[in-house]
Order: C-alpha cells, then sequence, then structure tokens
C-alpha cells in the first residue's frame, strides 16, 4: 500500500510539473488536476513495484530532497565546471595518461551507489567502468594519473575530488 | 550473371526517371491544396481540436487509422504464431 | 539588456564546450578517452545552451507574463535532466561493454579490472 | 538557394534502398533496404506538403496562421506505424529461417526445398 | 533576438558532423556508438534551439523525447557488444 | 543469457521508468492540443517497458508483468476505439461522427476559434479515441518485442 | 540561414543512408540506422511535422534499434556477400 501511494504522488507532482501554466488555480486549470490524479493512480498500480523495489523510504524526507537540489546547484556545479576544463585542456594539448583503478566507494544502499557513479562519471575526469557486486567497489577508469600513484592497490572515495567532497553529501542524502 | 545485369538495368532506368521527377517538382510550393485548406480553415470549429492533424486522423479520415490499428493487429498476431511454436521432440506443442 | 548579455555567453560557453567534446572525440586514441571527452563536455555544453533558452523565457516571462514561458522554462529543465542522467548512465554501459568485450585501453599504465577479473 | 534538394535527397534514399534490395545477398541487409525505402518514402509525403513561410497545422500558441498541408503529415503518421509493424514481422521471419536453415544467404535459402 | 538562436543552432549543426567523421571512421563498434551518443545529445540541443527560434514552443516535447529514450538504444547496443543479450 | 547490466543501469532503469510512463500519458492525453497523440504517446510507454526488458533478467521482468496483460491491453484498446466508432450508430449519427463535440459534457467544452492556449476538456470523441489508440499500440509494441526475446532463448534451448 | 540547417542535415541523411550499405557488419549498420533516424526527424522537425517527428524519435530511438540487434543476435552479425 505504501509504494502504491509513493509512487501515484510522485507521478501526480511530475504531471502536475509538465503542465504548468495551464489555468487558474495557482498556474494549473481543474481539469489538468483531475487528468493528474486519474494518472497518478494508473502509474501507481503499473509502477509500484519498480520505483520502491528497494523498499526503503527514507528519500521522502523533505530534508534531503532539499538538500539534493542544493547539493545540484551547489557543489555539483563546481566539479563540473571545473572536470570540463580539464577535460579541454586533455583535448587541446593530447597530454594523457590513462589508467582504471579500484575504488572503496563505501555506500551501502543501491540508490547511494548509482548517484556516486553518476557523480564520478559526469565530474573529475574519471569514469566509472564497472562495480564489484559483493563489495560495492567501483573500478573507474581515470583520464589523467600522476606519476606512482599506479602502485596503490585502492583508492578511497575522497580522494579523487578536489574541491568539494562529494561522498560526504551523497551520504548525507541517500542513507 | 543474367539476374545482376537485369537488377542493374533496372536500377538505372528506375534512377534516371526518379532524378528527373525529383527535379522537376516544385519545393515548397504546392498546387492542389483545395483539401486541406478546407481542413485548416474548419477543422477547429467542426471537431473542436487544437491540433489538425490529430483531427484528420481520428475524425476526419478514421478509417485510414482503423486500418492501421488492424495492420498492428495483425503483425502482432504473426509475430506471437512464429514464436509460439517450438519444437521439442517430433511434434510441435504450445507453449 | 542584462538577459541578452547572459544569454549570449551562456550561448558561447555552450558551443565552445561542444566543439570541445566533439573535438576530442576526433583526436583520443581509445573509446574510454573518447567517452571521457564526449560525455563530459558535451552534457556540459548542452546544458549551458539550454540554460540559455531558460534564461530567454525567464525574461520573457517577467516581460509579458504570458503563462506559455512557464511551460519553455519546465520543458526545457526536465530535458537537461533527462540527458544528464540518460548521458551518465548510458556512457557507464558503454564502457563496461568494451571492457567485456576484450577492448582493452590502448595506452594505460594500470589496470585493475582486468587484474580483479571481473 | 535550396531549390529541389530535399526530393534530391528523397530519390538518392530511394535508390540506395533499391540497391540494396536488388544485389545484396544478405537477409537482414535487404530488410534493412526495405526500411531506407519506407523512409525515403516518408520523407518524400512530407517534403510534399511543405509551403514556405508556414508553420505546422496547430492552433495552439502559433505565431502566425499561414500552415502547412496536414493530410500528408496524417498519412506519414500511418505509413510509420504500418512501417514498424511489417519490420517486426519480417525480421521474426528471418529468424525462424535461420533456425530451420542455419543461413541468412538468400541463394541459399531459394537452394533448399523443405 | 532570435538571430542569436539561430546562429548557436547553425553552429550546433555543423558540429554534428565532426561526430559523423566519427561514425564513419571509428575502427571498432564502440566507438561508432559514442560517436551515435554525441550526435544524440546535440540531437537535443539543437531541437531545443530551433523551437525556440521557430516561436512554437510546443516543439520542446520532442526533445524530451528523444533525451529520454535514446537511452534504450544504447543499452541495447551496449548489452550485445558485452554478450549479455 | 548469462547475468544483465550493472548495478547502477538497473537503479537508473527504476527511476526512469516512472518518468517515462508519466510523460507518455502526457502526450497520450495531450493529443488535441500539443503535438503528439495516441500512437506516439502509446510508443512512448512501449518503450519505457522495453527499457526493463532490456535493464533486467526476463524472468524478473515476466515476474512483474504477465504476457497475458499486454495481450489484454491490445484487445481492449482495439474493442474500445472500434465501440467509440460504433456507439455513433444507435444515437443516430454516421460511423465515425464526433457525437461528442460542443455538447458540454466530458470532452465537450466548446473551444474558440483561432489561436488559443488550448483546454483540455475540447474535442469530442477525439481524447478517447487517443486513449484508446494508446493503450493497444503500448501492448502491441511491448508484446512483440517480448515474444522476440523469447524467441532468442527457445532458438537456444531448440538446438 | 535556417536553409543552411536544413542544407547540412539532407547531406547528414545522405552520408548515413550511404553508410548503412557500405557497412559490412551488421552492428554498425544497425548503429548508423540509429543515427539515420535522428537526422530524419530533425529533417521532419524543420519542415514543420512535430507530430511526425515524435513518432520517427519515439520508434528509431527505441524499438527498432532493439528488434534489429535481436535479429542480429539470433542469426549472425557479418554480413554474408
Amino acid at each position: 500500500m505504501i509504494p502504491f501511494i509513493v509512487t501515484a504522488f510522485v507521478a501526480f507532482l511530475f504531471y502536475l510539473v509538465l503542465v504548468v501554466g495551464s489555468g487558474s488555480v495557482l498556474f494549473w486549470s481543474w481539469e489538468e488536476i483531475i487528468a493528474g490524479v486519474i494518472i497518478g493512480l494508473v502509474t501507481g498500480v503499473i509502477a509500484r513495484k519498480i520505483f520502491c523495489r528497494s523498499e526503503n523510504y527514507r528519500m521522502l524526507h523533505p530534508v534531503r530532497l532539499i538538500s539534493i537540489l542544493i547539493y545540484i546547484c551547489g557543489p555539483f556545479l563546481v566539479e563540473l565546471t571545473k572536470a570540463n576544463l580539464d577535460v579541454a585542456y586533455r583535448v587541446i594539448t593530447g597530454n594523457v595518461r590513462p589508467g582504471i583503478i579500484r575504488l572503496h566507494s563505501g555506500m551501502k544502499s543501491d540508490l547511494a551507489l548509482t548517484m556516486l557513479a553518476h557523480s564520478i562519471t559526469l565530474t573529475p575526469g574519471t569514469l566509472s567502468v564497472d562495480v564489484d557486486g559483493k563489495n560495492h567497489d567501483l573500478f573507474i577508469h581515470v583520464i589523467h594519473l600522476d606519476e606512482g600513484v599506479e602502485k596503490k592497490e585502492a583508492f578511497e572515495a575522497g580522494e579523487i575530488f578536489s574541491y568539494m567532497n562529494i561522498p560526504a553529501w551523497i551520504r548525507r542524502i541517500a542513507e | 550473371m543474367m539476374r545482376t545485369k537485369v537488377a542493374w538495368f533496372t536500377l538505372v532506368v528506375l534512377a534516371g526517371s526518379l532524378l528527373f521527377a525529383a527535379l522537376s517538382i516544385p519545393f515548397g510550393d504546392p498546387a492542389m491544396s483545395d483539401m486541406d485548406d478546407y481542413f485548416i480553415a474548419h477543422g477547429q470549429e467542426q471537431t473542436g481540436a487544437n491540433n489538425i492533424v490529430t483531427s484528420i486522423v481520428f475524425d476526419f479520415r478514421a478509417f485510414d487509422t482503423l486500418g492501421e490499428a488492424c495492420v498492428l493487429f495483425t503483425a502482432v498476431f504473426g509475430v506471437s504464431v512464429l514464436f509460439r511454436l517450438r519444437k521439442k521432440g517430433e511434434d510441435y506443442e504450445y507453449e | 539588456m542584462i538577459a541578452d548579455t547572459i544569454i549570449f555567453i551562456f550561448l558561447i560557453i555552450g558551443l565552445l564546450f561542444n566543439a570541445l567534446g566533439v573535438l576530442g572525440l576526433l583526436r583520443f586514441p581509445d573509446v574510454y578517452t573518447r567517452l571521457h571527452a564526449s560525455t563530459k563536455a558535451t552534457t556540459f555544453g548542452s546544458i549551458f545552451l539550454c540554460l540559455g533558452v531558460v534564461v530567454f523565457a525567464i525574461s520573457q516571462y517577467l516581460g509579458t507574463s504570458d503563462s506559455q514561458y512557464l511551460m519553455v522554462i519546465t520543458h526545457t529543465i526536465i530535458a537537461v535532466f533527462a540527458l544528464a542522467i540518460t548521458n551518465a548512465a548510458g556512457s557507464h554501459a558503454i564502457a563496461r561493454a568494451a571492457h567485456r568485450s576484450g577492448q582493452k585501453p590502448d595506452p594505460v599504465v594500470v589496470d585493475k579490472l582486468t587484474e580483479a577479473g571481473l | 538557394m535550396i531549390d529541389n534538394l530535399p526530393f534530391l535527397v528523397v530519390a538518392i534514399t530511394i535508390l540506395l534502398g533499391l540497391y540494396t534490395l536488388l544485389l545484396k545477398k544478405d537477409l537482414i541487409k535487404i530488410i534493412m533496404g526495405i526500411s531506407l525505402i519506407e523512409s525515403g518514402v516518408n520523407l518524400f509525403l512530407i517534403t510534399l506538403g511543405y509551403r514556405w513561410d508556414s508553420i505546422a497545422p496547430i492552433f495552439t500558441g502559433a505565431p502566425s496562421l499561414a500552415m502547412v498541408m496536414p493530410t500528408v503529415q496524417a498519412l506519414t503518421l500511418t505509413s510509420i506505424v504500418i512501417g514498424v509493424a511489417t519490420l517486426a514481422l519480417l525480421l521474426s521471419m528471418v529468424m525462424i529461417i535461420y533456425r530451420y536453415y542455419r543461413t541468412t544467404d538468400v541463394r541459399e535459402v531459394s537452394k533448399l526445398q523443405g | 533576438m532570435t538571430d542569436i538562436f539561430m546562429i548557436a543552432a547553425l553552429i550546433t549543426a555543423v558540429i554534428v558532423f565532426g561526430a559523423l567523421v566519427r561514425l564513419i571512421l571509428g575502427p571498432t563498434n564502440p566507438d561508432r556508438v559514442v560517436a551515435v551518443d554525441t550526435i544524440n545529445t546535440l540531437t537535443v540541443a539543437v531541437m531545443i534551439l530551433l523551437g525556440v527560434v521557430y516561436q512554437q514552443y510546443i516543439f520542446i516535447d520532442v526533445a524530451i523525447v528523444y533525451a529520454l529514450l535514446s537511452f534504450v538504444s544504447t543499452l541495447y547496443i551496449a548489452k550485445h557488444i558485452g554478450g549479455e543479450l | 543469457m548469462s547475468d544483465s547490466l550493472s548495478k547502477i543501469i538497473r537503479t537508473t532503469a527504476d527511476v526512469m521508468f516512472l518518468f517515462i510512463t508519466v510523460f507518455g500519458f502526457y502526450i497520450v492525453l495531450h493529443g488535441h492540443l500539443t503535438p503528439g497523440g495516441g500512437f506516439q504517446g502509446g510508443a512512448v510507454i512501449a518503450t519505457g517497458f522495453i527499457l526493463l526488458i532490456v535493464a533486467y533478467k526476463l524472468e524478473d521482468f515476466l515476474g512483474w508483468f504477465q504476457k497475458r496483460t499486454f495481450q489484454n491491453c491490445e484487445m481492449s484498446g482495439l474493442v474500445l476505439f472500434i465501440g467509440t466508432a460504433l456507439a455513433a450508430i444507435p444515437l443516430g449519427y454516421l460511423f465515425f461522427m464526433n457525437f461528442l463535440n460542443g455538447t458540454g459534457g466530458l470532452f465537450g467544452q466548446a473551444v474558440p476559434f483561432g489561436i488559443n492556449p488550448g483546454f483540455l476538456n475540447t474535442a469530442g470523441t477525439i481524447p478517447i479515441m487517443n486513449i484508446a489508440v494508446g493503450i493497444e499500440v503500448l501492448g502491441g509494441l511491448s508484446i512483440i518485442i517480448l515474444y522476440m526475446t523469447t524467441g532468442i532463448r527457445s532458438h537456444e534451448e531448440g538446438e | 540561414m535556417i536553409e543552411i540547417i536544413h542544407i547540412l542535415v539532407l547531406i547528414g541523411i545522405l552520408i548515413t543512408a550511404a553508410l548503412i550499405v557500405w557497412q559490412k557488419n551488421l552492428v554498425a549498420a544497425a548503429v548508423t540506422f540509429a543515427a539515420f533516424s535522428f537526422l530524419l526527424s530533425i529533417e521532419f522537425y524543420i519542415l514543420q511535422a512535430p507530430d511526425v517527428a515524435i513518432a520517427e524519435a519515439a520508434v528509431g530511438a527505441g524499438i527498432s534499434t532493439a528488434i534489429y540487434l535481436i535479429a542480429i543476435r539470433a542469426t549472425h552479425d557479418q554480413e554474408v556477400t
């Protein structure tokens, strides 16, 4: 019952975001709201087993939902800009020294692991290649390894980010 | 190889005619468009839909859509029949 | 007028990074480094092109208060989010598939994944 | 400036599809040729209905009232659905043929009997 | 005002050709998939910019469909290349 | 048919499936106002199901949705489409007549003529037919991919 | 200026269509078919047919490539000549 309600509510909110500006009831019209309720119910029936597959509802806490927005607009954007300047430098000079290293992620839930992997892929000169299913280690491809670093067996998650502590943010959001 | 020669001959003839046809049609200025002008002028008040394409698909020429739905149904039926027969031993059996 | 300047700067940034991404796609030696260039730089450039459109829509909405510009803002932001998530997941899938198909990174100093043997 | 370039592209696309259909030997490649011909015909229909300086036939928030021809777009929608349906059916038949004959060469398939 | 967006769309359409060169050259299949992914991203950007140029903002729906769905095609190709399909 | 794609892809597919489904319903329901309609929205939702098929194993997918569900979707969509067309005959109109337009009831609000922002509650039987065709295309395209994926499996077993 | 974009997209369609015929590897041909579908959809978009563009997007982005790859997986991925 709880998965159905959660899924239907998320679907209803997404539909309202899609049809914003259609009428007079605070940006929406009555027909769109009724249609949104119906679509939310139908989508809740279809997608309840998939959207709530992990059976944990800690993402519903409003503090986490607000902090995910702050995370995207703040630390993530800084790291994204820095990573792109780095890639631009590599493209122009052609100075690469790639390698695949192992990273201890330390994340317990799947959602946190996914957010970390996507952050790694989009941010600093790194690309997540594979994941070890047992202890949630990530294998990442780094475009430029410093001299001597490749002897190390495994990295900690905070070491590859330069300015912001992204893993701590993700742990605060999703665990 | 006779068939290859026939195929090449067909291709050359079709290429000539298609290129000639492509060069002789004016782009961006269709001549006969009475029906479309009628749909644009009266479609909104007759069907109430803002999207004229949808009003044609589902109102003015809805028989085309009926045929299309039947073609899709036939294709689904064909695919399901093709993959439902499985050979186990000698005879065919249903899944 | 401020909005015009912001839009201009955003579009310049977006075009610059798109061009750099495709240049990296052409220059880099193997598929993993090409993925670096294409995923990061192209996503960043497209996000900034879309942000230019968002700033344009906001300025138009403040000027005319026509409600269809609200729809432009939300739809463009949805497109940006979908683009970021699907690009990250897609590049991860391609990298994993390339490594599983036996295509090792060509200039490489260390390859822990082959040593792990997953 | 653009003159008849779209119609030329349509003609060349259809010719490439016909070349694949007539002279290639692989069944999947032949089906790709059929799909190319379908795409060319769709593009031809849409190009035929275009009018200069006109907008899409949708009244929601339209900037003007000069519109392109809507009937060809409706027919192209029908054509795309039928294209997907026939594509799925043809490729399923290729899979069945490969299961029984172990080849997708048209010469071998037409040579074998029963 | 919309001239700026038009010029941006034009330059992006030129950039697409760079990705097409990688599609032609690409020695292996993963390279081609990377090129197609790049083309898809640039296509979404071009569609949003052209929607503003035409002043028909309902056209942005097409870009959202692309951004949401091209993922599936990439996943299928990746699954086939990785030998898991 | 060994293991499937990695855990990251599966979690992403879980989240994206909801958004794809809601966006498909948006396209279907706004078919008479914005670009889109029954076929396009149905294809989008079917692509959402195909995303689940590719991200998970086939057994997992068949544990959530059965083949019979999609077959029933296809048939009920076709029946609803033809039924809407036939319902005009007892009311004294022609086959495929748009008998709900302008009556003031369901989908019957009078539409302003000319360029307007568009209202959801207009256009008579067109939204109902959109929904019917959307359900039909959803079921049809999903079941095609489902049967073809099953076909690979039986292909390998039959050797 | 929109005409230049139009011409570029048309030339892209020609290149990808020729590439589909020329590729010997069937997986590469299917990948190129996806790119062809993308460019065709921009062409529909420029020719003011957004309904057809959405249909081509929804079909070409997911379903068409999926069907091709399933068929290639069940048969073989090198073209016979």
